[in-house]
């Protein structure tokens, strides 16, 4: 296994009075997919939003325990949020473009962080990632039109785009096909294998096949527990956990 | 006789016979039901019978009191109350002689019920109709005594001067125009930014409690009535501005602009804020999550993004505010002059086209006289511009809602 | 283990399974009736095996669309990809077995000309080869690991048996050359008895896979154990 | 590495957030402070008006104080006796015969200076008069008594005297004429919309009217009601009847509005399962729809008519700022409502009105605020969720 990019370590985690993470140990693999699955409720996206720190804005969560990444604890009081989620990008389930144009919804982030200025260097820039989000081709004419008018598929990887803009180390993608047709998420599949060379990827996804398909390592989540993790392959071919195997091979209650 | 007493008598004989004669037909359906298959239920047989005794009189009565209201003919209230019996014994004839099991009789009485509900739904537009005829009518007379070139042009009001024969140059509603404008302007300046930050604090930032405490108690300030905003700017409001220019070295009268306007912002605040609230609300959490999750503040979040998604809906609150504004009588009626002043300092006293259209009704003056018919002329001006501002504000909602759907 | 969310998927895993231990069946008999055919000279036994051997083969071809089948229509993983992969295999096992069985019924003819005057180890052989087949098809029915472990562990003896009787036949060979004919099918049926064994080994390392997701193909028994014991390997 | 923990481009983004942040409290503590200040201003201003300074003093009932009221008081008091109230003594006298030949002493009312100069506010009391109070005061002649009067007496020209009685009764006859015309309108125009209408341009048309309608500024709807129900149709100046149908006009897109969405809100399966039931369209809506439906168009209604209640401009125009003294009786007297009086009110110059205005103030709005929190309470209450 390669380095660890981020290490959780005993992460607890509670929505008020019930617990949804029950000391969580996982070390995610850097320039890899790492795929959460589980069935609804199990706390793989409650997870996955502790890596950006997304759960900040629910007031009654509370954690405990520690994410490290690159040995900073994330959590620590020294860390920003916002320089933290520059570098941990998220996809979310549903295709959700700002209203706005694709170039502007490319080079928002980017304005705001500083990363380039207006001009040839902004329109350099969001050639370039459109280009890595493949999507450069099928919107090149149109990118002053906006980014609600693309189909389903586009609009998630103009998310995609938009979120690699800002170049992140991490990018976390939470159901990121739910929502489309398997056209549209292949390409999407496609694309995160491309995206691999270059970023740590953690998806969550209610697809076992898709887990199977584009992932390096799964996770099984189960009431808030680590159930088992390990090499994709293995934990689709030889679990060690009955709860995993009866989970992928639908045997679930 | 004359027509309302004749119908007063003969409601009060028609409506009881009415109900006996229902009952009775209820009763006999009801008792021969069971044997026959009746195509609807008693009570409609009943209904339908009652119908027919009432309707055909107060349709004579109507008719009777239309004509006499539009002063075409007015007949006597005796041959009138005879017609209406006539009409409603016939009526109840028919009608008892159709009651059979093939009649359908539900669907007549829906049909009638439903002729009462059009009518009602055309109301409506006849108050609709009512204010423009009304207003526009005046408003002719009006303008066969000033031109309206002159009245929408003119830079000088002063109908206390004119006469039957000689208004030119009397009514010149720049003025008064432009007092309005002064004061909604300043109104929107304390309007537009309170609301819609605190729109913003209440749906971006505040805890649920916060919140449960300010939505209720910005939305008192909507509920206190204008008067009682007029009565404080004038008693209170006014006495501090005229002190605070005295400190920072001015002259303002007591009647000045910024009064109102300030008071006025503030009863216009919680129309916008409640308004942006619920377009801000209406922005999906998706978004925010999306943009915070590239990094970004809270407020780059909302300046960037929540609230140009909201934008169109902040717009028409604003477009409503401004429409407010403009129509507001008693802040202005209370605290601000009478006296048209053409002027660009919000200090001095100014006047608006409701404190005139309010002077000008209740003065001594013959209904006729140009003052009284001049209030009418800026009713007409001010409707034209109330209705453009909300045809604008449904446009522009439904121009950026196609764009972003 | 538990049920399916989907019935329906259980209902082929078990149809697929009684498709393959029926098949399993017709193997076992075919083996026996072969090699009694030869023991017995049985001119009748012979041809029926042979003609046997077709349903044999009729089931393979069942087995294989119904495991295309599940492969399409249910996305096995884990447990239900072993056991799919398994059959794959083991399926293909039980149709050579038959094949072989076929072999020897086919030796049993051309050996009527000239019938050999001993056989040998012969009955021995095969009944511990069909008691080999036995084993691994129970082991596959039962999900019995540690009786697979034996089919491997008893593949050996087989092997011996094989060689003792190849030598054996060689020295008749040289010693009378008018039993070099019936020594060569002799000889040739024990070599068929000794693959048939070999199958059964596969089946029985399938049945360790199909179990427990461990190949065991191609270790030594030792290592084999140590990994079904649960330790490291390199 | 530190790339995650704060640097400089940040800090001023941060600076920017606090900025930001503090702008939208600072507003929504404004428009707090400013009902904070309304409100104890009002208090402030009004509360004193619920007292009001009595005397105690020998009445004389007998003929002369019948033909000169003024004789009732023994002269130094006379000028700190209310007129007002002494004119009402032959009155009295004539109804309850009995008293008469008899002298009292009685806590009277006083003039409106008086009470002013107990207060401690601006009067225009003369010296010696100040010095007769401040003794009658240490002779405990003199006190700040609840004042009934300001909730049972009509209007008048002498402030002491002045009460909201007949605002009250023109409030409350304008508002029942509102009621029974924009009520039964307003929800058979919402259930034929919502219910029953075709979608074609004819209803399009009723409902951009209606949201129009909602727009117009009131005092239009003045100028509606004075053309066309006092000039066109004769409708008594001034009435109870004028005034309620205008503001019924006023009032009927809130019952509309309020009511189609009430309407909205009862699910479509309900209907489905009633006419599935062989009810008729009819049937489903009278019986089935409307009853589920009733909390949200009561709540309309009481919003619809706490509008009209504190409206005031649309009633100058129709001549419902007269001074009415005593309670209209019927719905074509002259009358006043509530705000009108208050309008009245603040444009006297005597320092007595302004308080008693203030009053009017805070009995208004406590009444308009009750209204509110009741259509609230109610909507809360009855609030289903499908």
């Amino acid at each position: 296994m390669s380095k660890s990019k981020i290490s959780i370590n005993q992460l607890k985690l509670w929505y008020g009075e019930s617990q949804a993470l029950h000391g969580i140990d996982l070390g995610i693999a850097e320039k890899k997919i790492t795929s959460f699955i589980g069935p609804s409720g199990c706390g793989k996206s409650t997870l996955l939003r502790c890596l950006n720190r997304m759960n900040d804005h629910i007031s009654s969560c509370r954690i405990e325990g520690n994410v490290l990444m690159d040995d900073i604890d994330i959590y620590d009081p020294s860390v920003d949020v916002v320089q933290l989620r520059s570098h941990v990008g998220m996809v979310f389930q549903k295709p959700n473009p700002f209203p706005k144009s694709i170039y502007e919804n490319v080079a928002y982030a980017p304005r705001i962080h500083g990363i380039a200025s207006k001009g040839a260097e902004m329109d350099e820039l969001v050639e370039n990632v459109l280009k890595k989000a493949s999507l450069w081709n099928e919107v090149k004419d149109k990118l002053h039109e906006p980014g609600t008018a693309l189909s389903g598929g586009q609009q998630q990887r103009l998310c995609i785009a938009r979120t690699i803009a800002v170049k992140p180390e991490v990018i976390l993608m939470d159901e990121p096909c739910s929502a489309l047709d398997p056209i549209a998420s292949a390409k999407i599949e496609e694309l995160m294998d491309e995206l691999k060379k270059e970023y740590t990827i953690i998806i969550v996804t209610h697809s076992m096949q898709q887990a199977a398909r584009v992932s390096d390592f799964t996770a099984f989540f189960y009431m808030g527990n680590l159930i088992e993790f390990g090499n994709t392959g293995d934990i689709f071919t030889k679990p060690k956990q009955q709860q995993t195997e009866d989970y992928i091979t639908g045997r679930f209650g | 006789m004359n027509i309302s007493d004749a119908a007063f008598y003969f409601f009060i004989t028609a409506l009881p016979i009415a109900a006996v004669v229902g009952f009775l037909v209820r009763a006999k359906v009801q008792n021969a039901f069971n044997d026959t298959h009746w195509r609807s239920l008693p009570v409609h047989y009943a209904f339908y019978v009652g119908l027919f005794i009432v309707l055909p009189g107060a349709i004579t009565f109507f008719f009777a009191s239309a004509l006499h209201l539009l002063t075409l003919y007015t007949a006597d209230g005796f041959y009138v109350l005879v017609i209406a019996v006539l009409l409603s014994v016939l009526g109840s004839i028919y009608s008892l002689k159709n009651v059979r099991p093939t009649l359908c009789a539900r669907e007549s009485v829906e049909r009638i019920i439903r002729y009462f509900l059009v009518v009602a739904a055309l109301i409506s537009i006849l108050t609709t109709i009512g204010i423009v005829l009304a207003i526009v009518f005046e408003a002719i007379h009006f303008f066969k005594i000033v031109s309206l070139w002159e009245f929408l042009t003119g830079t000088h009001w002063a109908p206390d001067d004119a006469t039957e024969g000689n208004t030119t140059g009397m009514f010149g509603s720049i003025p008064i125009f432009a007092g309005t404008f002064m004061i909604t302007i300043i109104a929107m300046c304390v309007a537009v930014p309170v609301g819609i930050l605190s729109a913003v604090y209440m749906s971006e930032y505040a805890s649920e409690r916060v919140r449960n405490i300010a939505k209720p108690a910005l939305e008192i300030l909507a509920g206190i009535p204008t008067v009682v905003y007029g009565f404080f700017a004038a008693i209170t409001v006014s006495p501090l501005v005229v002190e605070f220019a005295e400190v920072v070295g001015l002259h303002a009268d007591y009647t000045n602009a910024l009064t109102p306007g300030l008071v006025m912002g503030i009863m216009i605040i919680p129309f916008i804020s409640s308004l942006s609230d619920d377009v801000i609300r209406a922005v999906p959490r998706s978004l925010r999550d999306a943009s915070l999750a590239l990094g970004t503040t809270n407020s780059e979040t909302i300046i960037k993004i929540v609230l140009p998604t909201a934008l169109p809906g902040i717009i028409a609150a604003c477009l409503l505010g401004v429409s407010r504004a403009l129509g507001e009588t008693m802040i202005v009626v209370m605290a601000a002059g009478l006296r048209p002043n053409l002027t660009w300092n919000p200090l001095e006293g100014m006047t608006t086209v409701t404190v005139r259209i309010v002077d000008a009704l209740t003065g001594d003056q013959a209904f006729n006289s140009p003052e009284t018919l001049s209030a009418f002329g800026l009713g007409l001006v001010l409707l034209v511009i109330t209705l453009m501002l909300n045809f604008i504000s449904i446009y522009v909602t439904r121009r950026f809602r196609s764009q972003y759907e | 283990m538990q049920q399916h969310t989907m019935k329906r998927f259980d209902e082929e895993l078990d149809a697929l399974r009684e498709h393959v231990l029926a098949m399993g069946g017709l193997v076992e008999r075919a083996v026996g009736n072969a090699v009694r055919s030869m023991l017995e000279q049985n001119e009748k036994l012979a041809k029926k095996t042979i003609k046997r051997d077709r349903a044999i083969n009729a089931l393979e071809v069942q087995c294989d669309e119904m495991t295309r089948d599940i492969l399409v229509r249910r996305q096995p993983a884990a447990g239900d990809l072993r056991f799919i992969m398994g059959i794959i295999k083991l399926v293909t096992d039980l149709e050579r077995m038959g094949d072989l069985s076929t072999g020897i019924a086919k030796g049993t003819l051309y050996s009527l000309e000239n019938p050999p005057r001993v056989f040998s180890n012969l009955d021995i052989m095969a009944e511990k080869v069909i008691r080999q087949v036995n084993r691994a098809l129970d082991a596959f029915s039962r999900g019995d690991t540690e009786l697979a472990m034996t089919v491997i562990e008893k593949d050996e003896g087989i092997d011996v048996l094989y060689k003792r009787m190849y030598r054996e036949m060689l020295t008749y060979m040289m010693e009378d050359p008018h039993s070099i004919s019936s020594s060569i099918i002799l000889s040739n049926m024990a070599k068929n008895l000794e693959r048939i064994s070999d199958h059964a080994t596969n089946i029985a390392e399938m049945v360790i896979y199909i179990e427990q997701g461990h190949d065991i193909r191609h270790v030594d028994h030792e290592a084999a154990a140590r990994i079904l014991a649960g330790e490291d390997i390199d | 590495m530190n790339k995650i923990v704060s640097t400089k481009a940040l800090k001023r983004r941060y600076r920017k957030e606090k900025i930001f942040k503090g702008a939208a409290v600072f507003a929504l503590l404004l428009a707090a402070s400013f009902l904070v200040f309304f409100f104890s201003n009002m208090i402030g201003k009004g509360m004193s008006a619920f007292s009001q300074a009595e005397i105690l003093v020998d009445v004389h009932y007998n003929e002369a104080s019948v033909k000169s009221y003024r004789k009732a008081v023994d002269k130094p008091y006379r000028k700190i006796v209310s007129r007002g109230w002494l004119r009402t003594l032959p009155l009295y006298m004539e109804d309850n015969p009995e008293v008469m030949r008899t002298t009292r002493q009685e806590w009277v009312l006083a003039t409106a200076d008086v009470d002013q100069y107990l207060k401690g506010y601006t009067n225009r009391l003369k010296d010696k008069h100040k010095q007769q109070i401040d003794k009658l005061q240490e002779e405990g002649r003199v006190k700040l008594a609840f004042n009934t009067g300001f909730f049972t007496r009509g209007d008048s020209k002498m402030a002491e005297l002045a009460g909201i009685k007949s605002a009250v009764i023109g409030s409350i006859l304008v508002l029942l004429v509102t009621l029974a015309i924009a009520l039964p309108i307003g929800v058979m125009t919402a259930i034929y919309l919502e219910e029953f209408a075709p979608d074609n341009r004819i209803t399009q048309l009723v409902e951009v009217n209606i949201n129009n309608l909602a727009a117009i500024p009131s005092i239009l709807f003045g100028l509606l009601g004075l053309a066309i129900f006092i000039n066109f149709f004769g409708v008594p100046r001034s009435s109870a009847l004028v005034g309620g149908l205008t503001l019924a006009l006023m009032t009927l897109p809130v019952i509309i509005i309020t009511t189609r969405a009430a309407l909205r809100a009862v699910p479509s399966s309900i209907r489905e399962a009633a006419y599935g039931l062989g009810a008729s369209r009819w049937q489903a809506v009278f019986h089935h729809v409307l009853p589920l439906a009733f909390p949200g168009i009561l709540t309309g209604t009481i919003i619809g008519l706490a509008q009209a209640m504190g409206e005031t401009a649309p009633l100058l125009v129709i001549g419902m700022m007269a001074y009415i003294p005593d309670a209209p009786t019927s719905f074509t007297d002259a009358a006043t409502v509530l705000p009108a009086q208050i309008f009245t009110w603040a444009g006297e110059s005597i320092r007595a009105y302004e308080e008693r205005t203030a009053a009017a103030i805070l009995v208004l709005v406590t009444i308009l605020l009750s209204m509110n929190a009741f259509a609230i309470w109610l909507r809360k209450r009855f609030e289903t969720r499908w």
